[in-house]
């Protein structure tokens, strides 16, 4: 596990999110107690707990899909609590959702292209008109697109409707989809459910890369052996509280952290 | 393969439709003349004998184009039309002189769009050489200039909308004419009536071209007369609950109530009026005393008792036409089946007969012309044309009485000037 | 207009027989939207249908007129059951696309076939209850009104006792808040779907029965009907049964205000433009956000 | 790929050619006016699509921005002068104006509320325009539309378009306009971006799209396209009816989109076609002609067939037979419905 060159735990670098004392209620359920997490560039985050600890409410408030009661979130020093999910993700925090989430209708080259049209530009006009910048964009995306398919084998399955493809190829268009517009963090939810076992271990080596490509990597995750393997650190969160913090070993044995798994 | 299933039903939907054309025409009117019919007619209208000549096949046969609303919300209006005229099929025993009387139908849906589709469809298309139609003056308005294009005499019975007056005739359209009068027309007489038994009126109407129309014209003439309008309400035609506005009407100082309303409309209203119990006296211009509100309120002759109301066609001017109509179709006499009749059997039918007698040939040129000329005592009143192709029926003032409708008075019509009458 | 409280009262009143039709109207269609999601545009026409069933046996068989109205409760049932086997059962998985087009296309079907038998002739269809006037709390109304604004109540208390209190209400109620997982549960949806139009067009049947007799049938009489009743439903919070009557309520009120006090014309205007309004501040209705019965 | 592109083209040049050449093979007004009419609604549905089939919302308001439109150009357009076209952009340009502000209002909504919604809409905007008879003639219809008049610049020639040819050579450029501006947005990045927010909104916004504008560009688009369209009609026909908003359109143009193939280009152009073009020759023929509650009952019936089996509509039947023409390696399964 040596493979973190410069730990970025002891960055000294501002954090690439803040996250001060959210709390999420839902018809009275609090889903997020005052929770508060930073996040620092380059890290390998993942933020594990039982069912309904609030891990994916997490994930929606910080991609602007639900909007907390109460507390800021920060994004590089910019605060995105209050902003709706596409100006957040064209801010460059790239997400996946817990069940495969593509464009059905779509072809997957146009999944692609889609993912990452937004963050080229936004300027109606021109696409209408398809004007030469637009067409230069188009071809820039389409050359990105071919070479991340061509990774992960989907590209002579450009053309196809994206419904007609397999679980785990739609993961992987998920993934392309998310990666296309290169974000600076990556936000998985769940990536290894539903993925048989040989998958798992390219599903974690790719994680890797993501992050040692220098991307930041939050990571929800129930596969306990993915999440030990690979995290750089880990949070806990039990009904919606943070009931632990630390690196892989010292959650591994918190008495709290096996209570609230476990129940004693 | 589920598919080429559903493509197969569609076909073969194609094919039921076609099929089910056949059987449409012998629900039409001129297959119309059964045992029931013919024996309507044999001892009301000696006029044409059993022995009547059959179409001969080497006359030319005459085309008849009805455009008017077939379907909905106004296809009552067109449907009250097709009877009226079924029963002058009938009696005419399908022909004139052995020419033989091929009717089109066209369905313009009382909107602008589908009137000018079926215009043009029964001029260009079916090649009638004339017309009856449109029915209504939301269709009847944009027509106007398509007929007038394609040159084709019209003739309509029931539009009351006085702008119309001023579209055709010397006002532009030489093809165009009406026989019935329009509310400028009635309007004089009927505001002086009403203006002699009261002071306070109430007007309330359907949210329609019909009561709109009379609604400009009776304010006006009941500005000049001196009558207080205490207040003036049209509703749309889908109201069916009248309370609120019949409450209000009984608690304001209001002596009459002037109604504008169809026949359905009508009904509805004077039931809640009972209900209500507000008892002021009725005017009516519009269908309130027909024979069609008597039969909706049968139960109850009392709801209606003592409405007044000033039209044309009413069933008690032409006795005749009312008792073969009844019989022939089982159904009340209405204002638009009356409208039908009238516009085939005392317009089409006599100019074309004119223009046969005259030994000219029959063209849409001609029949305009025998049109324009014809000069008849109705039972309901003379049909003669004026300078704007208008006609003047008499206007009857009715009474309800025990459940049926009595003709008061008979009004002999005028010419009135239209000219400041202006719709925007 | 001078400004009476006893015209007040009269309009209020107005408001609340008026509301009492139109709640019995949409009660019929909330059942079935609340259990199922259905937006069921033909149910106006299901209405017309059961009006005209009414106008037969009336006038062509001797019945006394409560028997009638049992017999086209049951007759409605039934019709009910076959749109519901025909149209609404095959498209129950389906979006809500599909559930506006099918049932479009059948409001069509119903009401055009409607014009093709019975002709665009309004017919009426008069109990000795319509001509009895009946003054109650200063209010002149038919005797057939009382009885509409009465048995509102009743079906409502009913229906409520239904739901909450039986072993079949309970399990419609389980359906509407998850089909899915009542499927889980080896609940038979299709039984449940069948059972709920049933009861559905039940009182439907009861509302035309006792409601078309206060005006004419005819094909068209339904249109109306079924928007007032959507909105009543959408205002009263997507499919709450309570929500929808209240709601109805609200409709009849402002209509009778609106068209006693200011104009006759703009009445479902305003009526519309309130529930708009009601869509704008309150997306969730106005009771409430739960879903369900 | 590339014997398809040719295909294509040749058979789009032949239309156009069609199109272009018609009222010299047809001198008949009925059939110019059948064309008139074909190519409105053809325009007109694929307009209605935008909402409908690219974004997944159904309005059922659309008739009303056609009325609203005409009534643009009879109030205001006729009375001020601007000219034929000048009284159609003006039009176009208010009704996408005033479906911005629908749309911003409508799309806090969605499904079936917004279906309900937009229904409230056009029924309220027809009861207002019926019942605001001092300024729109009401139920009598407003009649202060004027007859085109073109005039040739620098020359004091103006020609008064009254033949229903010389309207249909209005029309066409128009409509063809209308046209290439749906088409190209289609086929543009912001297309893409519209089927992305039908398909999934929640993932449209993971990815940047933010639905709300995309929605109301369709909506805006609509808007701008119908009024256009409203416009001409009213100059064509020279009165505006409170009718000329009513549900019935709506009707139409569900049957014509959802038939068609909702959300395909061309399956609305035939879906268009078909019901512009069928009812004619249905109503043709005198007795022989299908009754009209007969026609509008099949119409209702193909609906719901449509809605059980062919989710897809006539779109999805070619494209099915195109495949299996090909090859048959993937099931034809995409269901928009």
């Amino acid at each position: 596990m040596n493979r973190v060159l410069n730990n970025p735990l002891e960055s000294k670098q501002n954090p690439v999110f803040k996250i001060e004392e959210i709390t999420k209620r839902f018809d009275g359920v609090i889903a997020l107690d005052q929770v508060n997490i930073e996040v620092k560039p380059g890290e390998l985050l993942s933020i594990i707990g039982p069912n309904g600890s609030g891990k994916t409410t997490l994930f929606n408030c910080i991609t602007g899909f639900l909007r907390p009661e109460e507390g800021r979130i920060y994004y590089q020093e910019k605060e995105i609590t209050r902003l709706p999910p596409d100006k957040i993700s064209l801010m460059g925090i790239g997400r996946t959702f817990q069940s495969v989430s593509i464009f059905p209708s779509l072809t997957v080259l146009d999944n692609v292209l889609v993912s990452v049209q937004q963050h080229q530009e936004e300027n109606n006009l021109k696409r209408i008109l398809h004007t030469k910048d637009i067409q230069l964009l188009e071809e820039k995306a389409k050359e990105m697109a071919f070479d991340l398919l061509e990774k992960v084998k989907l590209y002579e399955l450009r053309n196809e409707l994206a419904e007609n493809l397999v679980y785990g190829q739609r993961k992987l268009l998920e993934f392309i989809c998310v990666l296309i517009s290169d974000p600076k963090v990556i936000m998985l939810d769940e990536p290894a459910a539903g993925v048989n076992t040989s998958m798992v271990d390219e599903m974690k080596k790719f994680i890797l890369d993501l992050n040692a490509e220098g991307k930041t990597v939050l990571l929800v995750e129930h596969n306990m052996g993915v999440v030990m393997d690979i995290s750089q650190r880990i949070i806990v969160l039990d009904h919606g509280k943070k009931i632990a913090e630390g690196l892989p070993e010292e959650i591994r044995n918190n008495e709290q952290v096996q209570e609230a798994y476990f129940g004693t | 393969m589920k598919k080429y299933w559903v493509l197969n039903v569609l076909i073969a939907l194609a094919i039921l439709l076609a099929g089910c054309a056949a059987p449409a025409a012998t629900e039409a009117p001129a297959a119309k003349p059964t045992v029931e019919s013919s024996a309507a007619t044999a001892d009301t209208a000696p006029t044409e004998a059993p022995a009547a000549p059959e179409p001969t096949a080497d006359l030319k046969p005459i085309k008849l184009g009805l455009c008017l609303p077939l379907t909905g919300t106004l296809a009552s209006l067109g449907e009250s039309y097709v009877l009226g005229i079924d029963m002058a099929m009938d009696e005419i025993g399908g022909m004139i002189e052995g020419h033989p009387i091929e009717i089109y139908k066209a369905d313009n849906k009382a909107n602008a769009t589908d009137a000018v589709s079926a215009v043009r469809k029964l001029v260009e298309v079916d090649e009638v050489d004339v017309m009856i139609g449109c029915g209504s003056s939301s269709a009847t308005l944009p027509a106007v200039p398509i007929i007038d294009e394609l040159e084709t005499p019209t003739v309509e019975a029931s539009s009351t909308n006085a702008f119309v007056y001023m579209q055709i005739g010397k006002g532009g359209n030489e093809w165009f004419f009406k026989i019935n009068p329009d509310d400028l027309i009635m309007g004089q007489g009927f505001a002086e009536y009403i203006a002699g038994k009261t002071k306070k009126i109430a007007i309330v109407g359907n949210d329609n071209q019909m009561a709109r129309g009379a609604g400009v014209v009776y304010t006006n003439q009941f500005k000049r007369l001196g009558v207080d309008v205490v207040s003036e309400e049209y509703f749309e035609g889908s109201t069916a609950d009248y309370r609120p506005v019949l409450t209000k009407i009984k608690n304001s100082d209001a002596e009459a109530m002037l109604v504008f309303m169809d026949d359905q409309s009508c009904s509805t209203f004077m039931r809640q009026k009972y209900e209500v119990g507000l008892d002021l006296p009725m005017f009516s211009r519009g269908s309130c005393v027909s024979d069609l509100v008597n039969e909706l309120l049968k139960d109850n002759t009392k709801i209606a008792e003592g409405v007044t109301e000033f039209s044309f066609f009413s069933a008690d001017q032409d006795k005749e036409f009312s008792k073969k109509f009844i019989e022939f179709h089982n159904k009340p006499v209405t204002l638009e089946r009356m409208s039908g009749y009238y516009a085939f059997m005392y317009t089409v039918v006599p100019a074309i007969k004119d223009v046969i007698a005259a030994g000219k040939e029959i063209n849409r040129a001609n029949i305009r012309d025998a049109i324009a000329a014809l000069d008849l005592d109705t039972p309901a009143g003379k049909i003669k044309f004026d300078e704007y192709n208008q006609g003047y029926l008499d206007g009857s003032l009715e009474i309800n009485k025990d459940g049926r409708a009595t003709v008061l008075e008979t009004v002999e019509l005028k010419p009135v000037d239209h000219s400041d009458y202006i719709v925007k | 207009m001078s400004f009476s409280l006893t015209t007040l009262m009269e309009q209020v009143l107005n408001g609340l027989t008026l509301g009492s039709l139109y709640a019995l109207v949409t009660l019929g269609l909330v059942l079935t939207f609340s259990v199922f999601n259905v937006v069921n545009f033909a149910h106006g026409d299901l209405f017309m249908v059961s009006g005209y069933t009414l106008y037969l046996l009336l006038n062509f068989t001797q019945f006394p007129y409560w028997f009638i109205v049992i017999l086209v409760i049951l007759l409605t049932g039934v019709y009910s059951v076959i749109m519901e086997r025909l149209t609404i059962n095959p498209i129950l998985d389906k979006s809500f696309r599909a559930h506006i087009i099918a049932t479009l296309g059948l409001s069509i079907i119903i009401q055009n076939a409607a014009v093709w038998f019975f002709t665009t002739d309004p017919r009426h269809v008069p109990t000795i209850y319509t001509s009895q006037i009946v003054t109650l709390f200063g209010m002149r109304a038919s005797v057939q009104r009382w009885i509409v604004l009465a048995v509102t109540v009743l079906v409502f208390i009913a229906l409520q006792w239904f739901v909450r209190y039986t072993k079949l209400g309970k399990t419609m109620r389980a359906v509407s808040q998850n089909q899915t997982v009542s499927k889980l549960l080896g609940i038979d949806t299709h039984r449940i779907s069948i059972i709920t139009f049933a009861i559905g067009g039940a009182i439907t049947g009861l509302a035309a029965a006792l409601v078309s007799p206060l005006f004419n049938v005819y094909p068209h009489m339904g249109s109306m009907l079924t928007l007032k009743a959507l909105a009543a439903i959408i205002m009263g919070g997507m499919g709450q049964v309570n929500g929808a009557i209240y709601a109805s309520f609200i409709i009849g009120m402002i209509e009778s205000l609106f068209g006693g006090y200011v104009s006759l014309a703009y009445k479902d205007v305003a009526a519309f433009v309130f529930f708009i309004a009601v869509l704008f501040l309150r997306p969730n209705g106005l009771f409430g956000k739960r879903i369900g019965l | 790929m590339k014997q398809k592109k040719v295909f294509r083209i040749t058979l789009f040049i032949l239309l156009a050619a069609f199109l272009i050449i018609a009222p010299q093979v047809f001198k008949s007004g009925y059939i110019l006016n059948a064309l008139i009419d074909a190519t409105r609604w053809t325009v007109f549905a694929l307009a209605f699509d935008l909402i409908a089939g690219q974004v997944g919302q159904v309005s059922l308001g659309q008739s009303v921005f056609l009325g609203l439109g005409a009534y643009m150009t009879s109030l205001v357009g006729s009375r001020f002068g601007f000219g034929w076209f000048g009284s159609i952009l003006f039009a176009a340009v208010t009704m996408a104006v005033l479906s911005l502000f629908v749309g911003v209002a409508f799309f806090r909504i969605r499904h079936v509320t917004f279906a309900i919604g937009t229904l409230g809409f056009a029924i309220i905007a027809q009861m207002v325009v019926n019942s605001a008879v001092d300024i729109t003639g009401g139920s009598l219809c407003s009649l202060g539309v004027k007859r085109p008049l073109l005039s040739i610049p620098f020359t004091d020639i103006a020609l008064k378009i009254t033949k229903p040819f010389q309207y249909y050579y209005l029309l066409l450029p128009v409509a063809a306009l209308l046209f290439l501006l749906i088409w190209a947005v289609n086929r543009s990045r912001t297309g893409r971006a519209f089927i992305a927010v039908r398909e999934d909104e929640i993932r449209a916004a993971a990815i940047g799209i933010n639905p709300l504008r995309y929605k109301l560009i369709a909506f805006v688009l609509s808007g701008f396209v119908i009024g256009a369209l409203g416009s001409f009609q009213a100059q064509y026909l020279s009165v505006v009816c409170p009718s000329d908003m009513g549900l019935e359109i709506t009707n139409t143009l569900m049957i014509m989109v959802f038939v068609g193939g909702v959300g395909k280009m061309r399956g609305v152009i035939i879906g268009a076609v078909i019901f512009s073009v069928l009812p004619r020759f249905l109503e043709v023929g005198g007795e022989k002609a299908i009754a009209p509650q007969l026609q509008q009952m099949v119409y209702g019936l193909i609906l719901i067939l449509v809605t059980l089996y062919m989710p897809n509509g006539l779109d999805g039947v070619i494209s099915s037979l195109e495949k299996k023409g090909k090859k048959s390696k993937t099931p034809h399964s995409e269901t928009v419905l």
